[in-house]
């Protein structure tokens, strides 16, 4: 078969780090070749030099058997590569017609053709079965919106070679398999599909082949036929890892967070949230799941004071917070652990000892009056980074020069050293690896058994059924039905992610 | 090299390039740069007179300094300094005209805290349009600029303005000056020098020892950030703005108080102006901007003394554009000075 | 390096310590203002090359830099000037440490109960020199109204106001003329354009002729009257100016302020109010080499050739001959302390035209 | 009363409005050069100098040949040369934008100043040397008020409107603009799909300085003719604000320059009106209307405006 891809012997060296120490990789023209890895095991670094972003130190690329050396990503267009990057490159304030055809724009001249632009991207989207409104603002779409308009961009360019980093990340079960369907249809009509993962339950589901990386070596190349999910796991992290979270039954106690009929509206002021009632009990995991983008992250901005409801009550240990402020929340024991944590979770500028007192640097032990206590701040934070083993062991390092789980572990580190009654978790393993995910949900189960209620918001569905103990879907504003994970399917959650309630389908089932 | 000798380092190197290139503009004129030169240094540091008038020059710069450098810690570009050092002048004025009666130890601290006060009030109307209506500290504190501009001029020809053929107020009240540490001839080292490297101290100290500070820093790096930590951002936006707007008010106050003994229309001269660039020399450190302004007060000082020897003044406007060009590209002069030292 | 310093510093002091030495320090305008700076710099260049001193111009950065500027003028020199008002405090603090050296202010008044027999201030009636400026505009217009644009409403500019705005009641109280007098201020000496715009904006409402008591604003000014003028005239040419001036009656002038700048703009410059800056810094530096110098304050006037108004090179043609005579009737009544121009706002409230009857 | 007969004055005064309009150009133009750069992702407070650059060169070249459009063609090109330096040191060096230009604006004071002396023979200020004459619209002539308001103006102020119209087509209308605004947003996402990102910005930077180059040329040889120190006097940093208050568009900042430009002809009529009566030493009070207006405007009815999100922000690979 013929190869569309080799990446020969390929070496990338950062300041501290060999990101890519003499890697091989293979793609043949029309398969669905996986790369899977942890964070930093080079994936990225990979797929950033066969896209031109990056010039490898050594070794050759190899495109359709031909060699090439790219300046930029201009020449790997050209070639015929497109990615989708796991982080969206997307323009915010231009419309999806516009983001898509950026860079490679029709018109005469100089001129810009809005108007062709917009009906080649709404034929394309056709064509993939990709829907999307062309004319939207990139920055009204919900997240889930944005991925497809990624891959749009990509098919726009007439990618034959496709690089998919970590795309399924945002969809709902549906949505998944309609990309995986995508795919495949991809594959027929002989494109080549690189796909970036870490579930391996995707990758199995998906690919031909696959190439497992670790600490930017190649540890295998497997065809899919001949491997199972252990042995990849094994590659990947190099000893075995527990892929269920073990736990016992919860043992709930009085509610703690009581939320009745609330209404959130967005930065834009259209109506986020509307009308959610739920409870969370003392020792329990209370999950929502749902798709990005129906209100998970307004209800939790509403919930710890960032954002000012419209109406609604919430009730915290049976005092009334609806308008309570962040700081006021903080000294009542509700703890935050927030979806963006660059954006919320810490001060990237400043080192680690100060991060880990953001909310309580004003009152003792950390300030005495007005002064700051650094001896005491300082001897905190080393106690609480070897508690949670964060890497490096250095409080004087800057939030940035973290790696990103170890800056998920500072923020977790500083939540729970609030010793909290409540604590609010939202997506709190995304980005992060196996090992690192591993830890988090443990730290949440032992969380949970001394007491403290949890409310769990993400969009993994496989983390939401390995730690709720109960699910509330999140649709559209709304709660569309609140189930307890043994006593429910996949498709039912799938379900209901898609905007049916749980009386709905039960109903039509019974 | 390590980024806490480079940050030092770049600036002189800076000055160092921006003096070579400026010496050619001076042979282009038919001057000798080396004797330009000379005059620069004898200007700046050559005599007790000469020390005492960067000294008198510095001081101000100190504050103008520090007033745009703590804005920019806060996440805010207080481009307004100079509207707030008249603002604080004028009232500062003001009041130490009618305080005779008061003991010096009492009219001195007073008659700062009016003048702090009224620059801190100044530019809390920018904190204030900030925190509530989202408009931008740029554009309200450049109009801000021009209606104290514009006002001061009133005030010194109108309801303060004193004497035939001159736009000025009366002279302050006698207890209200401050004691110079040192008087060469006519020229009088102000005691402001103290109060200045104090006002910095304590930048230094709001800004790394106490919680406001943490606060104050949270908000400037990361303001959503800030607020999930329970910091107040309009609190902090006013809050930050005030005390820039205090450290320009009292660099316009110790100028009356230590320097003219009054009021007189245009006071500022660029100084709230060029604290911008020295905020940034100083990387927004205190300790930082004391060393840039007293650069500053002495290439300009020492300007004077090049005028002598016939180079004129605007010869040095070009060094300081070279070399506040060189700091804000300091890559540029990282390669060239490392480049040679490779080559070596 | 130090020995190269003082080195330096010995030949340049014995180079100094020869020859006869005149330093003028300015405020921060420095040379080039068309005003007292250039004015007094030609006084000091025309004395010094008479009598073969040395000269040469300070300029000062900002408030700060008199007092070193002028210290650091009175360790070389045996003439120093200050120019500007804002000099004042730092003039006689200097002058106290250096009794040997002669020190000119211009444009300066001596603090209250400070005299310096080292010091000689001069201050100028610019009351007089807009009295002409009013009197021929108020003569010389064709709508009636006049305008006056200032610059910040300091002392000097509102004197050169009073003069003008008396100058136009005496033309019009003795021709019973109604004239109106159009008033505003740019607020700034630097900045042409701002000049120009308050000048157009006045003419826009009916004023033809403008007095631009404005430092540099008053280019702009300037350049606004000839804008109109041309548009007017449909050519820029000095004769045909004339030419239509005198044949319409009509037209639309400047006034300069200061210095004599008929010759920015032929035709258009109707006249200019002056200030015998030169002649005072002239005899400044005259009085200190002959050894005459004496301290004090000297106001100059029209009686002392300090305010006056230009020769009108390019526009005598167009005033009629009755006004120019008329002014020099009422030049010595005002030497002669007859008409008593006014020199403050309640003076100007206050004045009414005497009886005049020219005797022709 | 007095007052409101002085204002029905000023309203229907034609010729008000050809002010307004000669007030609001130079900021017109140097909004529009902020615009550019801006839109781009790079921050240019150095509009300022650039504008001085502009209005000395022109004279310059206007006293060199007796042509002001080759003085303002020269013009044009040392504020692209300027714009280039501020270019290089803060996309190519990715230095502070706001040091860099603060660093250009002292560079142009001390240029400008330093070379009146050589070039003129004299410092401080030329004489006037020539400028553009103003061009008639026979169309508009026919009518009284169009006449004399916008009839018979500087050829220099149509071009200002039409380089709004350039600029909106630029930023809006071509390939080119859409990169604009795609690598002030997020230089990132444009590099990823080939968009060479520093030309773009350098693109941006250098049409800022034949704006505000243009905006400088118009107040010496467009209105003045000669040149001053100083003479922008602040033109430079106005138009910053009237970009921002246009909220980074360039019909938005035309409007706001507009403002701005109709309550200064407004300060300046209102306070020579024969009509209205105030003593004399309060009207420089008058002069801070334009900035009052301008605060009120922004903190009651614009408030909040939207920068480029990558504005200030050097693009690192």
């Amino acid at each position: 078969m013929e190869k569309a891809v080799e990446m020969i012997q390929i070496v990338k060296r950062f300041p501290q780090v060999v990101a890519n120490d003499h890697v091989d990789l293979t793609v043949l023209k029309g398969e669905i070749h996986a790369i899977v890895g942890e964070n930093g095991a080079g994936k990225t670094t990979l797929m950033n030099q066969l896209y031109g972003l990056l010039k490898p130190d050594s070794g050759e690329i190899r495109i359709f058997g031909k060699k090439v050396n790219f300046k930029g990503p201009r020449d790997a267009i050209l070639m015929g590569i497109g990615m989708v990057h796991q982080h969206f490159m997307l323009v915010n304030n231009l419309t999806v017609a516009e983001n898509v055809v950026l860079g490679s724009e029709a018109g005469i001249g100089p001129l810009f053709d809005l108007k062709s632009a917009r009906k080649k991207v709404s034929e394309l989207s056709k064509r993939y079965g990709l829907h999307v409104d062309v004319d939207a603002k990139i920055e009204d779409l919900p997240v889930g919106m944005q991925q497809r308009v990624e891959i749009l961009k990509v098919l726009y360019r007439g990618a034959e070679i496709l690089i998919l980093d970590e795309p399924t990340a945002v969809l709902t079960p549906q949505e998944t398999e309609e990309l995986f369907e995508t795919m495949f249809r991809l594959r027929e009509n002989g494109k080549t599909i690189i796909f970036i993962s870490h579930k391996l339950n995707e990758v199995m589901r998906v690919s031909d082949r696959i190439t497992v990386m670790r600490q930017g070596k190649v540890t295998g190349v497997l065809n899919k036929s001949e491997t199972d999910p252990r042995q990849i796991a094994r590659l990947m992290v190099g000893r075995d890892v527990v892929f269920t979270v073990e736990k016992t039954p919860a043992r709930p106690n009085g509610v703690v967070l009581k939320v009745e009929n609330l209404h959130v509206k967005d930065y834009r002021n259209l109506e986020a949230v509307k009308g959610v009632s739920f409870e969370v009990r003392a020792g329990e995991i209370y999950a929502i799941a749902g798709v990005a983008g129906n209100g998970q992250t307004e209800l939790v901005e509403a919930l710890t004071g960032l954002r000012k409801p419209v109406s609604g009550r919430v009730y915290f240990l049976g005092k009334d917070i609806t308008h309570a402020t962040p700081r006021e929340l903080r000294e009542m024991g509700m703890g935050h652990i927030p979806e963006d944590r660059h954006k919320y979770g810490l001060i990237l500028q400043f080192p680690a000892y100060y991060n880990v007192i953001l909310g309580r640097h004003h009152r003792p032990p950390f300030a005495n009056g007005e002064f700051l206590c650094h001896s005491k701040i300082l001897s905190f934070a080393e106690n609480l980074l070897s508690r949670f083993d964060v890497r490096p062991n250095n409080v004087r390092m800057l939030g940035a020069n973290f790696s990103g789980g170890n800056q998920q572990k500072l923020v977790i580190a500083r939540e729970i050293g609030l010793e909290p009654k409540l604590m609010v978790v939202s997506q709190p393993t995304r980005g992060l690896d196996v090992g690192a995910t591993e830890f988090v949900h443990k730290t949440l189960i032992q969380l949970r058994d001394s007491g403290v209620a949890i409310l769990l918001v993400s969009m993994e569905l496989d983390e939401v059924l390995s730690l709720a103990d109960r699910i509330a879907v999140m649709y559209n504003g709304q709660i569309m039905g609140e189930v307890e994970p043994n006593a429910v399917s996949i498709e039912e959650i799938g379900l209901m992610m898609a905007g049916h309630r749980l009386e709905e389908i039960r109903g039509r089932v019974a | 090299m390590n980024q806490r000798v480079w940050s030092f380092l770049v600036p002189l190197l800076s000055v160092i390039v921006a003096l070579i290139i400026a010496s050619f503009v001076i042979l282009m004129i038919g001057k000798n740069p080396i004797t330009a030169y000379a005059a620069l240094v004898r200007g700046a540091l050559g005599s007790k007179m000469a020390i005492a008038s960067t000294i008198v020059k510095t001081t101000p710069l100190i504050l103008t300094g520090l007033a745009v450098g703590f804005g920019f810690r806060a996440g805010l570009f207080n481009i307004g300094a100079e509207g707030q050092m008249i603002m604080g002048a004028m009232a500062a004025t003001a009041f130490a005209i009618n305080v005779g009666w008061m003991p010096a130890v009492l009219a001195i601290p007073l008659t700062m805290l009016v003048g702090m006060l009224a620059g801190a009030g100044y530019a809390s109307i920018a904190g204030f349009l900030k925190a509530k209506t989202g408009a931008h500290e740029v554009v309200t504190t450049i109009m801000l600029n021009w209606i104290a501009d514009y006002f001061s001029s009133y005030v010194v020809t109108v309801p303060m303005g004193v004497g035939f053929g001159t736009p000025k107020s009366p002279e302050i009240a006698s207890s209200a000056k401050l004691p110079p540490l040192m008087v060469v001839q006519a020229t009088e080292l102000t005691s402001g020098i103290i109060v200045a490297v104090l006002a910095a101290v304590f930048i230094k100290i709001l800004l790394d020892k106490t919680s406001k500070g943490y606060e104050l820093k949270a908000a400037g790096f990361n303001p959503y950030a800030a607020e999930y930590g329970g910091i107040k951002l309009a609190e902090n936006i006013v809050l930050a703005m005030a005390i820039s707007g205090a450290l320009a008010g009292l660099a316009g106050t110790l100028e009356v108080m230590g320097v003219h003994h009054r009021f007189l229309g245009t006071l500022s001269g660029g100084k709230g102006f060029d604290g911008i660039s020295i905020a940034l020399i100083g990387q927004n450190n205190p300790i930082g901007i004391i060393f840039a302004a007293l650069l500053m007060g002495a290439l300009r000082n020492g300007s004077n003394e090049m005028q002598f020897v016939g180079v004129p003044k605007h010869i040095i406007m070009i060094v300081q554009a070279i070399i506040i060009f060189l700091v804000a590209a300091d890559r540029i002069v990282r390669t060239i000075f490392l480049r040679k030292k490779v080559a070596k | 390096m130090k020995r190269l310093l003082v080195l330096s510093l010995i030949v340049a002091l014995s180079v100094f310590a020869m020859a006869f030495k005149v330093i003028m320090v300015t405020d921060v305008g420095g040379l080039g203002d068309k005003s007292f700076n250039d004015g007094t710099w030609e006084g000091i260049v025309r004395a010094a090359e008479e009598i073969g001193a040395e000269h040469k111009v300070i300029q000062s950065y900002e408030q700060a830099d008199y007092i070193p500027n002028l210290t650091r003028a009175a360790q070389e020199a045996d003439v120093v000037f200050a120019v500007g008002f804002m000099m004042t405090d730092a003039l006689f603090k200097v002058a106290k440490q250096f009794p040997n050296v002669y020190f000119v202010g211009i444009d300066i008044v001596p603090p209250e109960g400070t005299s310096l027999p080292n010091v000689l201030c001069y201050i100028f009636k610019e009351e007089h020199a807009g009295f002409y400026a009013g009197y021929i505009a108020a003569a010389m217009t064709s709508t009636g109204k006049i305008g006056f644009v200032g610059g910040i409403p300091i002392p000097p500019v509102e004197r050169f106001r009073y003069g003008y705005e008396a100058g136009a009641k005496i033309y019009s109280t003795l021709h019973k003329k109604k004239v109106d007098i159009l008033r505003g201020y740019t607020n700034d000496f630097e900045d042409p354009k701002k000049g120009k715009d308050l000048t157009m904006a006045q003419y826009a409402q009916g004023a033809d002729i403008v007095f631009l008591a404005a430092g540099a604003c008053g280019n702009g000014g300037i350049e606004a009257a000839k804008e109109k003028m041309v548009a007017l005239v449909g050519s820029d040419k000095l004769v045909d100016i004339i030419d239509y001036v005198v044949k319409n009656n009509k037209g639309f002038f400047a006034i300069g302020v200061d210095v004599d700048q008929d010759y920015m703009a032929p035709g258009v410059v109707l006249c200019s109010a002056m200030k015998g800056i030169s002649m005072a810094s002239y005899y400044g530096v005259k009085s200190a080499w002959d050894g005459t110098f004496e301290g004090g304050l000297k106001v100059l006037g029209v009686k002392e050739d300090g305010a006056g108004v230009s020769p009108m090179k390019y526009t005598k043609g167009m005033i009629p001959n009755r006004v120019i005579a008329e002014l020099e009737y009422l030049t010595k009544l005002i030497k002669d302390g007859k008409l008593v121009i006014p020199d403050t706002e309640d003076a100007l409230k206050a004045f009414q035209v005497p009886a005049i009857s020219f005797p022709f | 009363m007095r007052l409101f007969l002085a204002l029905i004055d000023i309203f229907t005064n034609p010729a008000f409005y050809k002010l307004t309009l000669t007030a609001a150009t130079p900021l017109i133009f140097a909004s529009l050069g902020g615009v550019f750069s801006e839109i781009t992702g790079v921050v240019n407070i150095a509009l300022e100098g650039i504008m001085l650059m502009g209005a000395f060169v022109s004279v310059v070249f206007t006293w060199l040949t007796g042509n002001a459009w080759i003085g303002v063609l020269f013009a044009i090109l040392v504020g692209i040369g300027m714009a280039w330096l501020h270019a290089w040191a803060s996309i190519t060096w990715r230095g502070n934008q706001i040091v860099s230009g603060t660093a250009l604006i002292l560079l142009a004071q001390g240029v400008t100043g330093f070379l009146m002396e050589p070039i003129f023979g004299r410092p401080g200020q030329t004489d006037i040397v020539g400028k553009i004459p103003e061009v008639k619209i026979p169309l508009l002539m026919k009518n009284r008020f169009l006449a004399q308001s916008i009839g018979e103006l500087s050829p220099m102020i149509y071009m200002a409107f039409a380089s709004v119209f350039i600029a909106w087509f630029i930023i809006y209308k071509t390939k080119l603009g859409l990169r604009m605004r795609a690598v002030g947003e997020n230089p990132e996402a444009a590099d990823t799909l080939g968009v060479n990102v520093y030309a773009v910005r350098y693109f941006g930077v250098l049409m800022s300085g034949v704006m505000a180059s243009l905006g400088g040329a118009f107040l010496s040889v467009g209105e003045v003719g000669n040149f001053r120190e100083l003479m922008t006097g602040g033109r430079g940093f106005i138009a910053l604000a009237a970009m921002i208050l246009g909220n980074w568009n360039p019909v938005g900042a035309m409007w706001a320059s507009l403002l701005f430009g109709f309550s200064e002809a407004f300060a300046n009529q209102l306070q020579s009106s024969p009509l209205l009566r105030v003593a004399s030493t309060t009207k420089p009070l008058f002069n801070m209307f334009p900035f009052i207006v301008t605060l009120i405007v922004i903190a009651g009815f614009i408030g909040k405006t939207r920068p480029p999100a990558a504005d200030g922000v050097p693009y690192e690979k």
